[in-house]
């Protein structure tokens, strides 16, 4: 950007510095300090991180709609100099260390640092009495520097740095109580399962910087344009492929998905922030950043919709039989994930963003909510222990009831609209996505108020001893609850009437007139809004996006509405009337419930199929260094070694030695005859020097006597 | 005439009592005789104008060198030696050989022919000393200097060779 | 009467005359410093001193004289008897030997060496062997052991001494004792005031050359009977009386030709007038003192008790009345014997003024110990006594190459030397590992 | 005037009986003296020498050589100390260390 960036868009590097600090602080002097200190220190940085983007975001909003991007370049990062490209070309790899802030980024700087606040918060009250406060607090901090490197990078490499710093704080949070077996297994399994996803991603930087020569965003779509590569061109498509790969890793979408419930080991506040809200989500913000290249693979976009949907209706049927409130949580997780893939599938990006953000909301409220509750209960987490809490912790009871609404779809709360809006597309796009859609939605309500109604309602199955401490929490937790319920509310009326699409358009926009994928590749990217009229088509695009709310899209609505409430009410209807119902259907319909309820067996199958694969490679590979390299290459070279040392002491003490001891012989026998002369006495030393000079004195005489004659 | 007579006086002083430090029996009867052999050779010295080099040897030989040679025969308590044989078992053929050696130096100093030229007598400056300090402050500088890291290098040899405990 | 010396020898006369005159003078001189010590030390400790032989002990020193050359002579069987016969003539011959270029007036004296000073060091460094031998000979534990250690003091400190005497050499610019009087003349300062810290070294190390308290190790009584005279006794033992006391003048001229200006006379620049005559104040102070000490005598004739003393006590003050007039005298004799008899008055003056000094010192300070004592002379007095000589070579150089103000140069040379003292004397707390030549047995 | 033969005679005996000395004589000390001896006879050379061609060199070749024979007096006194101390003799030929 040429022109001079207004004080908070020049100052956005400065967002993840913050919490960097801080996390600096607590993982070198934390141990020292109270938890007053910790607590102003680490909720402070996010603050001021959060202030920081809020500014940031005035700003930006203050620009022209069309040049809404601020690229902050704080210095060449990787000059890594010259190479050929595929098509030949020379390209010079620049990383740079850059941030740049478009409505993309603003959007997500803003999910992530107003809702992290709001956990960090949350999190002073619910870690209060855990050993390794400062430990956690670090890494929460360090989550945040990376997640904000993520969401603000300009370049693919700079955003794999905060996509890999994301997935180690996850790992370490994971395994905060590393104590626990279980909690460091899943860790250990959410970070290699992450690795595989994270191989996908760097193979398609790799070839994203092979086949376009650069990895800034900025410069994709020019380097798109300038290439002029054919729909489908089948490079593009691997790259989306890999890219996607990454995703799913990231966002624990099929098959990658197996690590995110596990990882409901971990603290409830890092399962709300990281697990919920913030770092699934990078799967969704990167394929969103990338667009460009997606438009242009539709193949890529039919398996991300494809996957997404079947993520999203398989990930809701685990859930309908959990009885871990946590797990419950994570299965819808992954199945909103699928929703927001669905959409990116069907190309509506924004809607997808929107899902995510509106789903940021009340998934994080839902987990606090959750955390809360089994603060209340003392540790305790089966749903079959709980029951009719809504009268003991009413404030809690409220919010969740309000999350379970937002995330059921019911109007006019935050779910409703995105979801709608995901469904809409769906449905645009082909029916059976949007009919797999819309029983999601259905199952979604029923299992979300089959949590409501087993945890608040119905008569109390809560053990005694835990029965009379049940406590409401303190005000450092409720307070963020509320906020987030209120945001749950209101949250999606900012979608109303395509406002949220407008504000993204620039970033992403699709010529809606042409049908289904058959559109020619559009490149949302700076490229071309400098071209006039690229400017031109872009703003007649905008109006364009206006929904003129047909009959159809009224109907979709009413059918969504209709089966979230037949999901509430069949749910009313199993836990609340006839409590003796879900066992028997369990009974009558034997196998396909253990199926479902050991989770498809995915895990077994993962195990059996690459896990024992893995260790018995291993096994293997231990073997063959046993046996071949050590057998045969070093002891064989160390017995050979041996054979030549022999070899060679033997020329050695023959010959070598042999030579010197002669010599030394010699010298001995010399040595004999004239030792009579060393008697070891001064004086006959001095004696034979006498003798010697009387001699030298007499040959001079005896010159002297042939000079003169 | 008078220089004369003070340098057979002093030369016959120095060879006698030459002869006596080399046979007499007691050590400190020997470094007295050595003594005054040193002080005779220090009037030729003064005979032969340089008194500058008179008052070094007198200063260093006989009042310091000297005195250390007493000072460790009186360490080293001698009435032992004094009573045992005092030549070695080489003494007639070494004291034939070296009188053989002196008759030749003797030899080459008499008959030789041009083994020393006469230049003619030169008369010394009246300032010795300076004309000393002179010489060995400008021209003998470098020999000095080795001089005297020579002494310091001898005073630590002395100190830890003499060292009860070393 | 001088036509009657045949040619060949006139050179020589003056020299032999001068000698004889010092032979002769020497001993007396040697025993009335003696009563004087005496005298001194009784008063010191708030005692009269001898008083019996002659008026105030006046006849004192002939008295022990005739003792000990009555005393009868003693020679220990086990003894060396070569060495224990020539031990105290060697130490008494180089004490007198010193004498020959001890410059006691302008004319007053034996023979101007060039290399006098060095001379006189070498010559009085040989007078140790007189010692050394004699306490070996005497074949006794007690007089080998004050050999041993008069040996190593003697050598130490003659180092410490002739770095001393280094300082005001520089000043000089000569080593002919004559001339070194006369560059104080020239000059108009006597070195004590240019070099003090070179005085203070010699003054030291010239107390421990003469064996005299505190440092007199070799014949401490307390320890070894008397050191290295244990054996001896009547006239030898006097011998090495003599050549003590000797060497004590000797050094005292030594200091007092380097430091005090020799023969001058103080304060040169006053020329105050002895009322309207030609005569200057300060020249005739030597009449006007002796004619005080004369009246003073004659004052006290008459209290004497017996009458030999008041006889005695007469012939003192017509002593000193004669010597007042010769004084006189001299004042309108030619200017040179005027020089000649003065310069030797005031130097015998400053001699004296320097033994009052060795006086005052060993009744003041308690004796050393060994390695007390050799500490102090390698550890304190040698470095000191060698920044001295640089700071005065500093000094020098300063002025005469770079003109600067010759107080100035030597006030901060002084300072930086006496920074030095200091440090050394901090220094000097640390013990240090006994002198190896110190232990003998 | 003495002629300059008469320095080499008396230096010439005075270095004979130096040699003889070290040659012949069982004592330690005595042997050193006797080296002190043979170079005190080549300074009356050098000074001799330096009066007959009227420059003091000869002369600043004695000093030197005064200054070694005190370095080597010292020198050669201690290491006799500590073999006294060592051996409790003197005698030269008792020093026989080397001997086959």
């Amino acid at each position: 950007m040429n022109a001079p960036l207004p004080y908070f868009l020049d100052h956005i590097w400065l967002i993840p510095l913050f919490p960097l600090a801080t996390a600096a602080v607590m993982l070198f002097y934390g141990r020292r300090l109270k938890n007053s200190m910790v607590n102003y220190l680490c909720v402070g940085s996010v603050f001021l991180s959060f202030i920081y983007s809020f500014g940031a975001f005035l700003q930006l909003t203050a620009m022209p709609a069309a040049e809404r991007t601020a690229i902050k370049i704080l210095f060449e990062w990787i000059p890594a100099g010259p190479y050929h490209m595929l098509n030949g070309r020379i390209s010079n790899f620049l990383a740079d260390w850059g941030f740049q802030l478009d409505p993309l980024s603003a959007v997500m700087i803003l999910v992530v640092t107003g809702v992290g606040f709001l956990i960090h918060v949350y999190s002073t009250g619910y870690m209060a009495h855990e050993g390794g406060y400062y430990r956690f607090f670090g890494y929460l901090n360090l989550f945040m520097f990376s997640m904000l490197m993520l969401v603000l990078a300009n370049n693919l490499l700079l955003l794999f740095v905060g996509w890999e710093g994301v997935g180690t704080c996850s790992y370490l949070l994971i395994g905060f109580y590393f104590h626990k077996k279980s909690a460091s297994d899943a860790g250990k399994k959410a970070f290699i399962v992450n690795r595989i996803g994270d191989a996908g991603f760097l193979l398609g930087i790799f070839l994203t910087s092979a086949l376009l020569g650069t990895i800034r965003f900025a410069e994709i779509g020019p380097a798109l344009a300038a290439g002029h590569f054919a729909l489908g061109d089948p490079r593009i498509v691997a790259i989306a492929l890999l890219f996607f790969v990454g995703a799913t890793g990231k966002s624990a979408q099929i098959p990658l998905y197996v690590w995110l419930p596990d990882a409901m080991e971990g603290p409830t506040p890092v399962s709300a922030l990281i697990h919920a809200a913030t770092m699934v989500t990078a799967g969704v913000y990167m394929v969103t950043r990338t667009n460009a290249i997606y438009q242009l693979a539709p193949a890529a976009m039919a398996v991300v919709a494809v996957i997404g949907a079947v993520t999203a209706i398989f990930a809701a049927s685990m859930g309908v039989v959990q009885n871990d409130i946590k797990k419950v949580l994570a299965y819808s997780t992954i199945s909103q994930l699928g929703y927001m893939f669905l959409a990116l599938g069907v190309g509506a990006f924004a809607a997808g963003i929107f899902h995510l953000m509106t789903h940021a909301f009340f998934k994080g409220l839902l987990f606090l909510a959750a955390g809360s509750v089994i603060h209340a209960l003392s540790g305790e987490q089966d749903m079959q222990k709980m029951g009719a809490l809504s009268g003991k912790i009413r404030k809690t009871y409220f919010t969740m009831l309000i999350a379970t609404l937002a995330i059921a779809g019911v109007p006019p709360l935050a779910g409703f609209f995105s979801k709608d809006e995901i469904l809409g597309h769906a449905f645009r796009h082909s029916h059976l996505l949007w009919f797999i859609g819309w029983v999601t939605a259905g199952m979604t309500a029923f299992y979300m108020s089959r949590l409501l109604f087993l945890t608040f309602h119905g008569q109390s199955r809560v053990d005694h001893e835990v029965e009379h401490h049940i406590h409401e929490s303190p005000n450092s937790m409720l307070v963020p609850l509320m906020i987030l319920a209120v945001l749950s509310i209101i949250g999606g009326w900012i979608g109303v009437g395509g406002r949220f699409e407008h504000f993204l358009a620039p970033v992403v926009h699709i010529q809606r007139h042409t049908e289904g994928f058959q559109h020619v590749p559009l490149l949302g990217q700076e490229g071309v809004l400098h071209s006039e009229e690229a400017r031109k088509g872009l703003e007649q695009d905008l109006e364009a996006t206006t929904p003129a709310a047909p009959a159809e899209e009224l109907i979709l609505m009413g059918a969504s509405v209709a089966i979230a409430f037949a999901g509430i009410a069949l749910a009313w209807f199993l836990y609340l009337k006839r409590t003796d119902l879900p066992a028997k259907i369990a009974k009558s319909l034997n196998g396909f419930y253990d199926l479902v309820f050991h989770k498809y067996y995915v895990d077994e199958l993962y195990d059996a199929m690459f896990v024992n694969r893995a260790k018995d490679l291993g096994l293997a590979l231990g073997a063959f260094d046993r046996n071949v390299i050590d057998g045969a290459g070093v002891n064989g070279a160390g017995w050979l070694t041996r054979f030549v040392s022999k070899v060679s002491m033997w020329w050695d003490t023959w010959i070598v030695d042999g030579s010197v001891r002669l010599g030394s012989f010699f010298v001995y026998c010399l040595g004999f005859v004239s030792k009579f002369l060393e008697t070891g006495y001064v004086q006959n030393y001095m004696l034979l020097i006498v003798v010697g000079l009387i001699g030298v004195l007499a040959y001079y005489f005896y010159l002297a006597h042939h000079v003169i004659h | 005439m008078f220089s004369q007579a003070v340098f057979y006086f002093f030369a016959a002083l120095a060879v006698t009592s030459a002869i006596l430090m080399v046979t007499r029996r007691n050590i400190i009867h020997g470094a007295v005789f050595l003594i005054t052999t040193l002080l005779a050779t220090a009037g030729i010295f003064l005979q032969l104008d340089a008194e500058f080099l008179f008052v070094v040897q007198i200063i260093l030989y006989v009042g310091g060198i000297m005195v250390l040679f007493v000072f460790v025969i009186m360490l080293v308590n001698l009435d032992v030696s004094m009573r045992l044989v005092q030549f070695n078992h080489q003494r007639f053929v070494a004291g034939a050989l070296a009188l053989v050696l002196g008759a030749q130096v003797f030899l080459a100093l008499k008959v030789g022919p041009g083994v020393m030229p006469h230049p003619a007598q030169q008369i010394m400056s009246p300032k010795n000393t300076e004309a000393v300090g002179d010489a060995l402050f400008t021209h003998y500088m470098l020999p000095f200097e080795i001089a005297s890291i020579l002494l310091l290098v001898a005073m630590i040899g002395a100190v830890v060779m003499a060292k009860r405990r070393v | 009467m001088m036509h009657l010396i045949p040619p060949a020898i006139v050179p020589y006369v003056l020299p032999v005359v001068y000698a004889l005159v010092i032979v002769a003078v020497l001993p007396l001189m040697a025993g009335y410093i003696v009563l004087l010590e005496r005298k001194v030390m009784a008063d010191m400790q708030a005692r009269l001193g001898p008083m019996r032989v002659g008026p105030h002990g006046l006849l004192q020193p002939i008295a022990d004289a005739v003792k000990l050359l009555l005393k009868e002579d003693i020679v220990p069987r086990e003894a060396d008897r070569l060495m224990f016969y020539v031990a105290p003539l060697v130490s008494v011959t180089m004490a007198l030997l010193a004498y020959a270029a001890m410059p006691f007036g302008p004319a007053f004296q034996i023979a101007d060496l060039n290399v006098g000073l060095l001379f006189i060091l070498a010559v009085s460094s040989l007078g140790i062997y007189g010692i050394v031998l004699g306490g070996w000979a005497s074949n006794s534990h007690y007089s080998l052991l004050g050999a041993l250690r008069s040996a190593a003091q003697l050598v130490s400190y003659e180092t410490a001494a002739g770095l001393g005497l280094v300082s005001g050499l520089l000043l000089a610019g000569s080593l002919s004792m004559k001339d070194i009087v006369q560059a104080q003349a020239d000059q108009g300062v006597w070195f004590i005031l240019v070099a003090p810290i070179g005085f203070f070294v010699y003054l030291v190390g010239s107390i421990a050359e003469t064996n005299r308290a505190p440092f007199d190790l070799p014949e401490a009584e307390s320890e070894l009977v008397a050191g290295y005279m244990t054996e001896y006794s009547g006239f030898r033992w006097s011998l090495y009386f003599l050549a003590e006391y000797a060497n004590m003048i000797i050094v005292a001229g030594i200091a007092t030709t380097l430091f005090l200006g020799g023969w001058l006379r103080p304060f040169p620049r006053i020329h105050e007038h002895l009322f309207g005559t030609s005569v200057e104040l300060l020249d005739a102070l030597p009449s006007l003192i002796f004619l005080a000490i004369g009246l003073y005598c004659f004052r006290l004739t008459p209290r004497q008790p017996v009458q030999i003393q008041k006889f005695v006590m007469a012939a003192a003050g017509g002593l000193c009345l004669l010597l007042a007039g010769a004084m006189a005298a001299s004042l309108f004799a030619p200017p040179t014997v005027m020089q000649g008899v003065h310069g030797g008055f005031w130097f015998m003056v400053k001699v004296m003024a320097y033994l009052y000094a060795f006086l005052w010192i060993r009744f003041t300070f308690p004796r050393y110990r060994f390695d007390q004592l050799m500490r102090l002379g390698w550890r304190f007095l040698i470095p000191l006594a060698l920044v001295n000589v640089i700071g005065v070579g500093t000094a020098i150089v300063l002025q005469q190459q770079w003109g600067w103000n010759p107080r100035v140069t030597e006030l901060v040379t002084l300072a930086a030397t006496i920074g030095v003292a200091i440090w050394l004397a901090s220094e000097d707390e640390k013990p240090v590992a006994a002198v190896v030549a110190a232990d003998g047995e | 005037m003495i002629s300059p033969e008469h320095y080499l005679m008396l230096s010439l005996a005075l270095f004979t009986i130096g040699v003889i000395g070290v040659l012949t004589r069982r004592n330690v000390i005595i042997i050193l003296m006797s080296i002190e001896l043979i170079l005190n006879a080549v300074n009356i050379n050098l000074v001799a020498f330096s009066r007959l061609y009227g420059d003091v060199n000869g002369q600043v070749f004695a000093i030197f050589i005064i200054t070694d024979a005190a370095a080597e007096a010292a020198v050669g006194l201690g290491i006799i100390l500590a073999f006294f101390r060592n051996r409790e003799t003197l005698l030269a030929d008792e020093m026989d260390l080397l001997k086959w």
